[in-house]
């Protein structure tokens, strides 16, 4: 009858993987050279970010733009992405900077402040860079969404950031899908 | 202009302390019935209404409505200073870049004064519809807040389940499960004791304890705590202040697929 | 089937709190005369020997031997939600796979229940030989839990030496030495106070401190603690319980070439 | 040859507790007279100095000045073996290598010798001229650390203003402001709760929170508490110990441009 | 009379070394690049395991065998190393893995678990491998013990981990010295 | 009225850098090869140091000198350092050591304990090196400091140690300029 303990789910983890855009760019960081996807290519991400506006602040001290209000934060929802003991749920948001940007000395301040190589390279270069399967995954988020955006015309929040994080719980719903705005 | 004389600093304090976790930043409105606050957590599943009525406090003075944009860490920190008996004076100019706090202590000769900075809160303001709950329970605060800290021990979801004389609150997980069931008692001498199941039909719906917890902190505010529910709409845990205060409300949206 | 029902749920919460830092699983051997466990710490170095017996439940039913295989961490957890004035009932039915704890409070209406999983634990079973030590020191727990933590400071080992109407505990180490000296008081009003000491001949015997200090956390249990030791032989610490309810026993293998 | 008698082990216990996050090593230099001890932290920010006066003890004994150079984590870990009503003896033999202290319990048969390494420790001593200070604040001492604590909100400095009849800390921060005013009550029943405000001219000055806060644990050891301001001169914070036992004094440098 | 403090003596550190044998290769991780013995191979271990399961259960999930349970783990015994400023003492395990593995998939496995490189090497193949005189220290003590398991039969015991965590400190007896099983 | 979060000031950070020379060579080791300053070589240094007392013992500890109490630390003072994101306040000290010592052997004992590659440099062959421009200005301290010893003679004091430890904060001033040595 008694029965023994039972096998580890894989891990939940879950990060917040940010697009960062400039122009046609978009901002790369690479990956330590040992361990899991060791020297990949990834988007700027961070397991620990609370919320979407401190991946606004983290965004915009990276960029030293000053007050980063100025940002638009965009959430494109959610990619879960399994490892063989990891089970990824990836937060996406898209940020879009239109402060006028020299790649290379960003580049080096992204460096400076993540601690990892950084680069910004074209949307039709990343095919060519060493990137991730899930960060891929990530990314296509980023088509259907401007499929959306434009069908609801460019009516993008300038100030999103406080709707931008929803319940990683696939069974928790939101509060905001019973009570409306007013 | 706002001026308004809280009789027990504790009072705030203790709103502060048990929604400091959930909410950041939010707006204090302030008009001339009162103080309210609404604010969802950073996650949007649960929703915070505070309501400080202007009887509760002596003298209060609101000529104009203002929001009062207030960073909640910083505030939990002022409030840490407040004195047992001491009585609290908040002030807001117009076009006033800070909040003011005086502590007042009764019986010294101290007085404590804290400049909060303001800020731009970008607040949504969600309607909440007037709801026929199918269920309402009313507990002793500490006692829903040791129900959802013992349940912790075997998962992060409670299912509560309220049938005719009886409510059941289920946590199940791996290594077991557990249910605690509350039942109405009709005479007690204590009032913060009673325990009441208004029930207009059975209901069963699962939710959070995280959350929950979080809300539990607040049973230092008031004895007592209703527990309001109905399928497919947010659970509604209210703590109702002493002397027509007010009330701090706390909105749980449901786990589907879980109970 | 085993049905068992301990006046104080408090008890059994004292003994594994005092006990899970020493052993993860264990299993709870049950039969008619009462429930025994024997465990080894994961490093081999101390073993907790506990006996609950019959007479101290009410009521207590098992109709035949069973072993009921619990991860320690978990129960621990559901320990913790046992009230102070709460009764506990634990039950586990024929190839039952749950064993189930009831907790009732006297002056409330609220029931826990608690279904937690059981494991199959594999134990190697010793045989603890009859010992006529040369030294038996009875004395308050508190006490002893307080010279175990005292010298703790100094060492991570203590030489506990036993003559003539004295036990001298002492710890030295880089910083400096400590020693702590007990003697025998005759006439004590309060009998978990008293002091003896009966010595066949004189030991003087090296203990880790660390395994002490896990061993006083028993204190709960019992006001009074008795530690005998004999050379070559391992130091066994008794917390006998009220009510003739039965023991928490620990032994543990000395240190060599340290006394 | 030291030996020295005090009535009570916790008061240097208190002493230590309040210094030892300030000082790591340190001489207490013995003579005749007493005990006592000077040392800067190690920033080089304060200056720390004990008196304990022989007339403190019963009995004392100084054959000849000594210097006891002690780590005082290692003191500070045998000091919480002090018990509640234990006194205390310390020695300390011609030529020796350690410190011993010894408690023993009134009402116990319980005896703790420590011995405790000296160390050699390279100790500059400064000299402290005498000042005649603009402004000399009496207040109790657990006034003192509240203010200290609750200003640490705000700031990481405080700026200390004392003018006829008040004195105001202010701490002014990135998040807000926070000031507390002291005013002197003449007629007070608990002399403890006494404050006092003499003053030869108004002084405002800046001092480290940090710091402050350090020394307001000294608050354990006295119910009063004195600081003492003037213009360009370290601040002194004085806690005189009870039945002329000596006192324990903090020096600390101010900081410029921040007043 | 006083005196200086005295001088450290070497820091103890106890770590648990397993020698995971699948036919006749044994499995190795790879230190990191930089730091004490950069680069060089050793068996798996790890300082913070607190008993001999733990080890199973990580072998386990390491190899996805599923329940733990099938997998003998024999307790070798202890080995100490010094280095210059480090007494390190090894608890040495022995786990036999009896499924049909295959090796590069498995050394994946363990990289993505270990979060290092992994690779399976043959017995005779170690010597090749740049692997640390402490760990080859370790691994002798599976030569005298098979000695012994010979000579003791092949009567190992199929759930020998309650029987294997020794404790570290030399001095410190243990308590089944003195009380036999039953 | 309101107003938005203030942008954060750089971070602060303090470490203690210690200039070791033995005859004409001074201890350097190498910064991790990602990251801040990748792979760069410096002094060595610590953040953690609560004072100078520790430095000694941790050079002591490295050398294997034994008593650190015989090696002579003298604090150079300060030395500011502005990163894009840190501004860094390095105390500097420097230690010389008198024990004949093999450089070869001491750069593997200091590899060792700092977990990190390490060698000796003579004076001249610094700038051969990547040393990064903090470490550079943090060693000019030496040229400035060693004129004063020279004016003030060799009346360096055997045991600074308790000496040697500066506030940080620039506002905050010391004890010890307003009471003076006995």
């Amino acid at each position: 009858y008694p029965r023994k303990s039972v096998k580890k789910p894989p891990r939940e983890e879950t990060i917040h993987v940010a697009l960062v855009q400039a122009g046609d760019k978009f901002l790369l960081t690479q990956r330590p050279k040992r361990g899991l996807l060791a020297g990949l290519w990834e988007f700027p991400n961070r397991g620990e970010l609370v919320d979407a506006q401190t991946a606004v602040d983290a965004v915009g001290q990276i960029l030293d733009v000053g007050d980063s209000a100025g940002l638009k934060l965009e959430s494109l929802g959610t990619v879960v992405h399994l490892f063989s003991h990891i089970r990824q749920t990836m937060e996406v948001y898209h940020v879009v900077i239109s402060t006028g940007l020299d790649p290379v000395d960003t580049a080096d301040a992204c460096t400076a402040v993540l601690d990892a190589p950084a680069q910004w390279v074209a949307k039709d270069g990343l095919d060519q860079e060493a990137v991730s399967t899930g960060m891929k995954k990530a990314f296509a988020l980023l088509g259907k969404a401007s499929k959306k955006t434009k069908a609801a015309g460019s009516a993008a929040p300038a100030r999103a950031s406080k709707r931008a994080k929803v319940a990683s719980d696939p069974k928790q719903k939101s509060i905001s899908s019973f009570f409306k705005r007013e | 202009m706002l001026e308004a004389r809280l009789p027990s600093a504790v009072t705030l304090k203790k709103i502060i302390d048990a929604v400091k976790e959930l909410v950041q930043d939010a707006n204090f409105d302030c008009n001339d019935s009162g103080i309210a606050l609404q604010a969802m957590d950073s996650s949007h599943v649960a929703l915070v209404a505070l309501l400080m009525r202007a009887e509760g406090f002596d003298p209060y003075r609101c000529d104009r409505n203002i929001a009062l944009g207030i960073n909640f860490a910083t505030l939990a920190k002022v409030m840490k200073c407040a004195g047992n008996d001491d009585n609290l004076t908040i002030k807001a100019g117009e076009d006033a870049d800070v909040l003011s706090l005086m502590f007042e202590s009764t019986n010294s000769d101290r007085i404590s004064e804290f400049d909060i900075k303001l800020m731009d809160v970008d607040a949504d303001h969600l309607g909440i519809p007037e709801t026929d709950y199918s269920a309402t329970i009313k507990m002793p605060s500490a006692e829903f807040q040791r129900i959802c800290r013992d349940l912790s021990v075997m998962s992060e979801t409670v299912t509560i389940e309220a049938v005719k004389d009886a409510v059941k609150f289920i946590a199940s997980g791996d290594t077991g499960s557990g249910s605690i069931t509350v039942k109405p008692n009709q005479a007690v001498d204590k009032k913060d004791m009673e325990v009441t199941v208004q029930l207009q039909e059975p209901v069963k719906l699962a939710f959070s304890l995280k959350y929950l917890n979080h809300f539990a902190k607040a049973a230092t505010l008031a004895g007592s705590v209703t527990l309001s529910l109905s399928d497919d709409v947010p659970l509604m845990v209210e703590f109702a202040m002493d002397n027509d205060l007010g009330y701090l409300r706390f909105y749980l949206a449901p786990k589907i697929g879980d109970e």
